[in-house]
């Protein structure tokens, strides 16, 4: 618990971060920032994950574990992301959204 | 009367029609000739013998004769309103049938001889067959119905007469035309049928005659277009007619008709079919005179007079000889229905009606003889055309008296048949109206001139270059020709009025001496004119020609009719609803259904751009759907 | 204070994230993204939850962030400019994100949370006890189905990382 | 076993026995064997109903009645009047005569056969069934089927067509589905809960507010089928895309069974409807008539002819059906059977004339009467008989609808009734058009002599159609009789 400060204002600035990475999920045309925009995403929701643990439910620890758990997925998913990335730049030479919409129609 | 023996008279010949057909490649042709000779010859005794018992045995009965009707049902329509099949005996019935008998009989015989060798031999006798059948059941009729009918199998059998050649082009369009004008005409018959029937109620003839019936004294009820609507359906049915009979202006398939072969021509062009159209007015007279005063009797003379003497003028200048006989046969059918539109209903007022069918009678005999001695010269000579005719005489003096008899009838020279009924139908209508006898009379002087013409043309003149000289016709075609020309010669003398008049009772005919000299001066200064012009190669006939001009060219083109026609059914009817009509369907009817189709997979071109593929246009969407979900359900919803 | 230094976290998240999205240079971004992590780091710190920052600080601004890196090296210049989306729809998209921020707040803000006043301090032994523990409220089985993902990943990401060569040699 | 269910076990048998065979001789001679017992069967039940009809009086007989559906309330409910019957006849004997056509028919044999008489099947199960939505079921399956046919053994734009076909009609039983759970939402009138049953139905009396809207959908699901203008096009592309038989069967049955809708549900369960609306459809269908006959007179492909052909005559079964008048339905009916045996035999003859020319088009034939003189002449035959000629039944019927028609009260449509009798005319012109361009005239090509010569089963498919347009055309009586006496029951709901 931090002094002063309540939940809504930690719930505030998660959202705001959260929306940020969803704008910048849609908007960026580039393989690696959506990763980065993912990242921005999953930060959001463990920071959520923490702060309600310790402000509404500070003797249980799910929130804590969880956000163990997201960061190693997390970490999981952006060394396959990279991997792909590579991967497909090796094959394409490009990492540019447009040019990987095969699954159009 | 036997029913049974009545029955034998029309089904003798369909019989021989469906062993003929159907053993089409069985049979050999001589003893299908044969056949076909037989079992007409069966019938035409039945009918004389139908014939006698109906007169002299029968006999009158109240002072009229009276009709015999034997009918069964044949189809239900409503209650009231049935098709029946049936036979009715009556004066006109009767003449008919002797008619129909005879010549299809002399038809019969003849065609052996000069269908010999064809290889559509058997074909042929059927077709006559099937035909002679038709005429026997229209002619035998007992209601509207019945007659529409047969009146529609005789039709057919003419179309597949005329197309007997169907190898040849112009004889394929001939029959198509023919039956097509006809159907055309047939349409008003129908249509007329039906009025008749839904306001009388009936169709049966004996009480749509029946001057004190109800059906015709309901015509007052309803009126149409200032007719009352009987009229109006008599008018229908006497269209009907027309087309048969090749009134103005539904004549020009007649002429065309001529591409069938010559005994066809004789059989059903001339003598049989064609006056169906005169028989079906008489057969209806009373009705025709009784509803409103006969006003459609006064349509059906003047078209009468009309067509007479148009076919006349357009048989002078044709010089396809079956041509001329056709337009002949046009303008004496214009003359019977003249006759018949003059016609008064009782007594001495009905000389019309009698002098009509008594025409009809001799009509029958002297016109199937020309066409059957015109079949003969053509088969001497293997040409229609005048130009490669002359001098037979020499060749072939059977035919020629024959001719010459016929020609002398239908000139109207006594003591031949023509005179006699042509001279009836002078003086009937003479009583009623002076312009149409002064036509009438015109008539009859231009039907000898250009009977003549052809007969100087043929008979006389000097010989053409002949390939092969020609030579007599085998007697089974000259003997038809004899009893022909006796026919012609005598039918005369028979006391017609005795058997046939418009209310049955006999009627006492008594020669108009004035009126009948100025007809023979009339038809002997057409012989004159002609011998004049014709019996020697002469300048004449084309200084003639020339100083008519323009009369001349019409007539020789038949007033442009067939022009005016193939103009309405090319120009107007094909291109003008047809083709459009074919259009719209393609382009506008299956274009609105193949549009619809078309848009729906242009509008699903459109959704499909919506999968781009792009995994971030697919997040925004599911945003902005989450968002509108949240947004939708659970605050506006739960508010 | 902690008020103060929550604020300065809260901005620098936000600006760092903001400046992230935006940027047109790669490796910039990046180095936002690890701005944004470390300060996230700091508000774990903040929160007294000392080995959650310290997990931030080692697998994310440092593993994931060098990895990041390492691939914006190994597919970019440095000086490549990243072209960005059309005015329209980064106008569409932050206008969707504001109105989505506005929901969630304002969801966030009427809802009542029964907060429980605490000063408690959670150790890493608290939470490495919990995460090994089978009993009640133990993380035993998903701790190692994590660990079987992790390593599902590690073969895939090497396998996949170079999957061409090995096509190469079969054709 | 009830008589009318055996019109659905034998078929089913044939199929399964179809499953099983291995080459087209087989194929072949399994489905002539289950059509040649479907006809038996009609036959037998053309007697059994005289026998029948004169004991009993209900409306339909040898009805069979078993729940299938009972929340709906739908029945697997079959029965039989005159109509049905002269249908079920038609329907047998063209299907025979479908089977001989395609005595030769080169691909997939198995396959073609089992769609054919499923095809058959669904037209069997249509006019036996008293069920409204097992009528549409059967609907379906009949129509289903010919995408199939047209689709593999087509010819042309094959797949074109059959889609539009199963297009159009699919969207015109969107249409009828509609109009039919319309119905069956209005059937409770008296408190007895929803019915799909026609009998009950009709007897319901349902609302007239709700006969005027699902007249009209009901009509049109039915009347696309039955080539309703402007809703025909299908047709004209469909026949002439599709193997001999399949036309056959299509012109000669699928299409009757617009017609036998309409009279049995549109006009029968909504009589207020009917009235209501008759006017606008009667305009459509006598303008089809014309139009139809006008439209053919241009073209140049045969089966386009008689496809246009089929608009015009069976314009004049709706016509006819929409004049509530006895004599006229006897006449839409007696039009229906006509015009099945009459096309299915012209596109038989069209099929034959195809295998030996290899062309439809009149325009490239020529003196056809002289080298096949059997197939020639039959379809002079035909074609005199599709002009109403008498003594063929066409004339019969048009005679029966056109006394019918102008039966009616209304001056209106008696001037319909002349408007459309004037397709006659055009009728002959296009029918002898053909005739004389393609028939007859001057032998066209060198090669026309080497024609093969009839063959037998050709012959039989020509005998099986032809008979009864003869038969009917000479003595109509007894098959009127069979009908005029069913009509009754209909013809006292709309008074």
């Amino acid at each position: 618990m931090i002094e002063d400060v309540s939940l809504y204002e930690i719930l505030t600035v998660t959202s705001i971060l959260f929306f940020i990475g969803v704008y910048g999920f849609i908007t960026r045309k580039n393989l690696i920032s959506i990763l980065i925009s993912v990242e921005l995403l999953l930060n959001a929701s463990v920071v959520n994950f923490v702060a309600i643990n310790k402000y509404l439910y500070p003797d249980v620890l799910q929130g804590v574990v969880f956000s163990i758990f997201i960061i190693a997925v997390a970490a999981a998913e952006t060394a396959l992301a990279v991997a792909i990335i590579i991967n497909l730049y090796r094959q394409i030479s490009s990492v540019e959204v447009k040019d990987v919409e095969t699954m159009k129609y | 009367m036997n029913y049974a023996e009545i029955l034998l008279i029309p089904f003798i010949p369909l019989a021989v029609f469906l062993v003929l057909g159907i053993f089409y490649n069985r049979i050999k042709p001589a003893v299908s000739g044969i056949i076909g000779v037989l079992g007409l010859l069966i019938s035409t005794l039945l009918s004389i013998k139908v014939a006698y018992q109906y007169f002299f045995v029968l006999g009158k009965d109240g002072g009229a004769y009276q009709a015999i009707v034997h009918k069964t049902a044949w189809m239900n329509f409503t209650e009231t309103l049935r098709i029946d099949m049936g036979v009715l005996l009556d004066p006109i019935s009767i003449m008919m049938l002797l008619v129909v008998s005879i010549v299809s009989l002399m038809v019969h015989i003849y065609s052996r001889g000069y269908m010999k060798g064809d290889p559509g031999y058997t074909k042929f006798f059927a077709f006559l067959s099937l035909f002679t059948f038709s005429m026997y059941g229209l002619v035998l009729a007992t209601n509207l119905f019945q007659i529409y009918i047969f009146w529609e199998l005789v039709g057919v059998s003419s179309y597949l007469l005329i197309g007997f050649y169907y190898t040849k082009p112009s004889a394929v369009a001939a029959a198509k035309k023919a039956f097509i004008v006809t159907r055309f005409a047939d349409l008003g018959f129908l249509i007329g049928i039906l009025i008749i029937g839904f306001y009388t109620g009936t169709y049966d003839f004996e009480l749509l005659n029946d001057p004190q019936g109800s059906p015709l004294l309901s015509w007052a009820a309803s009126s149409f277009f200032g007719m009352s609507v009987l009229s109006w359906g008599l008018l229908l049915i006497f269209l009907g007619g027309a087309g048969k009979s090749a009134m103005f202006p539904l004549h020009i398939w007649l002429p065309d008709a001529m591409e069938g072969p010559t005994p066809v021509s004789a059989l059903i062009h001339a003598a049989t079919m064609v006056v169906a159209g005169v028989y079906l007015v008489a057969r209806l007279f009373p009705m025709y005179y009784f509803v409103e005063d006969g006003i459609i009797l006064q349509v059906v003379a003047f078209v009468g007079a009309f067509s007479a003497l148009f076919a006349a003028i357009i048989a002078i200048t044709q010089n396809d000889i079956k041509r001329v006989l056709a337009y002949s046969t046009m303008s004496q059918l214009a003359y019977m229905m003249l006759a018949l539109g003059v016609s008064g209903y009782d007594g001495e007022a009905g000389l019309g009606y009698m002098a009509s069918m008594f025409h009809l009678f001799t009509h029958a005999m002297f016109k199937a003889l020309l066409f059957l001695c015109a079949g003969s010269v053509i088969h001497a000579v293997h040409s229609n055309y005048l130009k490669d005719m002359g001098g037979l005489r020499k060749h072939m003096p059977i035919t020629h008296i024959t001719f010459l008899i016929a020609a002398l009838a239908i000139a109207g020279i006594p003591p031949l048949a023509g005179f006699w009924s042509k001279d009836e139908i002078l003086a009937a209508v003479y009583e009623k109206d002076m312009l149409l006898y002064t036509i009438a009379l015109l008539v009859a002087g231009l039907t000898a001139f250009y009977m003549f013409r052809i007969y100087f043309g043929i008979f006389w003149k000097k010989d053409p270059e002949y390939a092969t000289t020609p030579h007599e016709s085998p007697a089974t075609m000259t003997i038809p020709l004899i009893i022909l020309a006796i026919f012609s010669a005598l039918a005369g003398f028979v006391p017609f009025g005795q058997y046939i008049s418009a209310d049955r009772i006999a009627l006492d005919v008594h020669i108009n001496v004035p009126l009948a000299i100025t007809a023979v001066l009339m038809g002997i200064a057409g012989i004159g004119l002609a011998w004049l012009f014709y019996k020697k190669e002469t300048d004449l006939p084309d200084r003639l020609a020339a100083s008519l001009g323009k009369l001349y060219t019409w007539s020789y083109h038949k007033f442009y009719i067939d022009e005016v026609y193939l103009f309405v059914t090319r120009k107007v009817l094909f291109k003008r609803v047809a083709e459009p009509a074919a259009k719209f369907d393609r382009q506008v009817v299956d274009g609105t259904m193949v549009g619809i189709g078309n848009s729906t997979v242009r509008t699903s071109e459109k959704i499909k751009a919506m999968q781009s593929g792009k995994v971030q246009d697919y997040a925004m969407a599911f945003v902005a759907g989450v968002l509108v979900i949240v947004i939708f359900f659970v605050y506006y919803l739960t508010q | 204070m902690e008020r103060i230094i929550f604020y300065i976290l809260a901005f620098v998240i936000i600006a760092f994230a903001v400046a992230s999205v935006n940027s047109r240079r790669m490796l910039r971004s990046v180095v936002y993204l690890a701005f944004v992590l470390i300060s996230i780091a700091g508000f774990f710190f903040l929160i007294d939850y000392n080995l959650l920052a310290a997990i931030q600080l080692t697998v994310y601004a440092g593993g994931i962030i060098v990895l990041i890196i390492f691939s914006v090296l190994l597919v970019h210049h440095i000086e490549m400019r990243l072209e960005m989306a059309s005015i329209a729809k980064r106008i569409t998209t932050a206008v969707l994100c504001l109105v989505g921020m506005g929901v969630f707040i304002y969801t966030i803000h009427s809802f009542e949370f029964e907060m429980v006043e605490n000063t408690k301090s959670t150790t890493t032994q608290d939470i490495g006890d919990r995460l090994l523990s089978y009993g009640d409220g133990g993380f035993i089985l998903p701790f190692e189905v994590i660990s079987i993902l992790l390593l599902a990943a590690m073969i895939g990401a090497i396998v996949i990382a170079k999957g061409t060569k090995l096509m190469d040699k079969n054709s | 076993m009830d008589i009318l269910s055996l019109f659905l076990i034998v078929p089913g048998i044939t199929i399964l026995l179809l499953v099983f065979t291995r080459n087209l001789g087989q194929a072949r001679l399994i489905a002539l064997l289950g059509s040649i017992a479907q006809f038996a069967m009609s036959v037998n039940l053309v007697f059994s109903y005289m026998k029948e009809r004169a004991i009993n009086d209900s409306i339909m007989l040898f009805t069979k009645d078993l729940i299938w559906f009972e929340p709906f309330n739908i029945h697997y409910s079959i029965g039989a009047d005159g109509i049905t019957v002269t249908m079920l006849v038609l329907t047998s004997i063209v299907v025979m005569a479908g089977i001989f056509i395609s005595w030769r028919i080169g691909d997939l044999p198995k396959e073609f056969f089992i769609s054919l008489i499923v095809l058959a099947t669904g037209v069997y199960g249509f006019f036996i069934s008293l069920d409204l939505f097992i009528m549409f079921v059967f609907f379906e399956l009949a129509v289903i089927p010919m995408y199939l046919l047209i689709g593999i053994w087509g010819s042309g734009r094959r797949e074109f067509s059959a889609m539009k076909l199963t297009l159009m009609l699919m969207a015109a039983s969107a249409v009828l589905l509609v109009g039919i759970l319309g119905i069956y939402f209005n059937s409770d009138t008296a408190g007895n809960g929803f019915t799909f049953n026609i009998i009950e139905l009709a007897a319901a009396n349902i609302p007239a507010e709700a006969q005027k809207i699902f007249f009209p959908l009901t009509f049109i699901g039915f009347a696309v089928i039955g080539a309703l203008f402007p809703f025909h096009t299908w047709s004209p592309d469909g026949h002439a895309s599709a193997p001999t038989a399949v036309s056959m069967l299509h012109a000669g049955v699928l299409m009757k069974l617009g017609g036998y809708g309409v009279f049995r549900v549109a006009l029968y369960v909504l009589p207020e409807g009917a009235v209501e609306w008759s006017w606008i459809f009667i305009f459509l269908s006598a303008f089809g008539v014309i139009y139809g006959a006008f439209a053919a007179v241009r073209q140049t492909d045969l089966k386009y002819i008689n496809a246009y052909s089929s608009v015009s005559h069976l314009g004049l079964v709706l016509f006819a059906l929409l004049m509530f008048n006895k004599t006229a339905w006897n006449g839409a009916i007696i039009q229906s059977l006509s015009h099945g045996f009459m096309t299915a035999l012209f596109f038989a003859l069209i099929g034959m004339i195809y295998e030996r020319t290899h062309t439809r088009d009149v325009r490239k034939m020529g003196g056809l009467l002289k080298v096949i003189p059997m197939i020639s002449a039959t379809y002079v035959i035909a074609g005199l008989a599709s002009l109403g000629l008498p003594g063929f039944s066409g004339f019969v019927a048009e005679m029966n609808i056109f006394v019918g028609a102008f039966e009616h009260e209304n001056i209106y449509y008696r001037i319909a009734t002349i408007f459309s009798v004037s397709a006659i005319v055009v009728t002959a012109v296009y029918i002898l058009r053909v005739v004389g361009i393609m028939l007859m005239g001057p032998v066209k090509e060198e090669a026309y002599t080497q024609f093969p010569r009839v063959t037998w089963y050709e012959r039989m498919g020509i005998l099986l159609l032809l008979l009864p347009i003869i038969g009917i055309g000479v003595a109509p009586l007894w098959l009127s009789d069979l009908i005029y006496k069913s009509l009754h029951p209909f013809i006292q709901g709309v008074l």
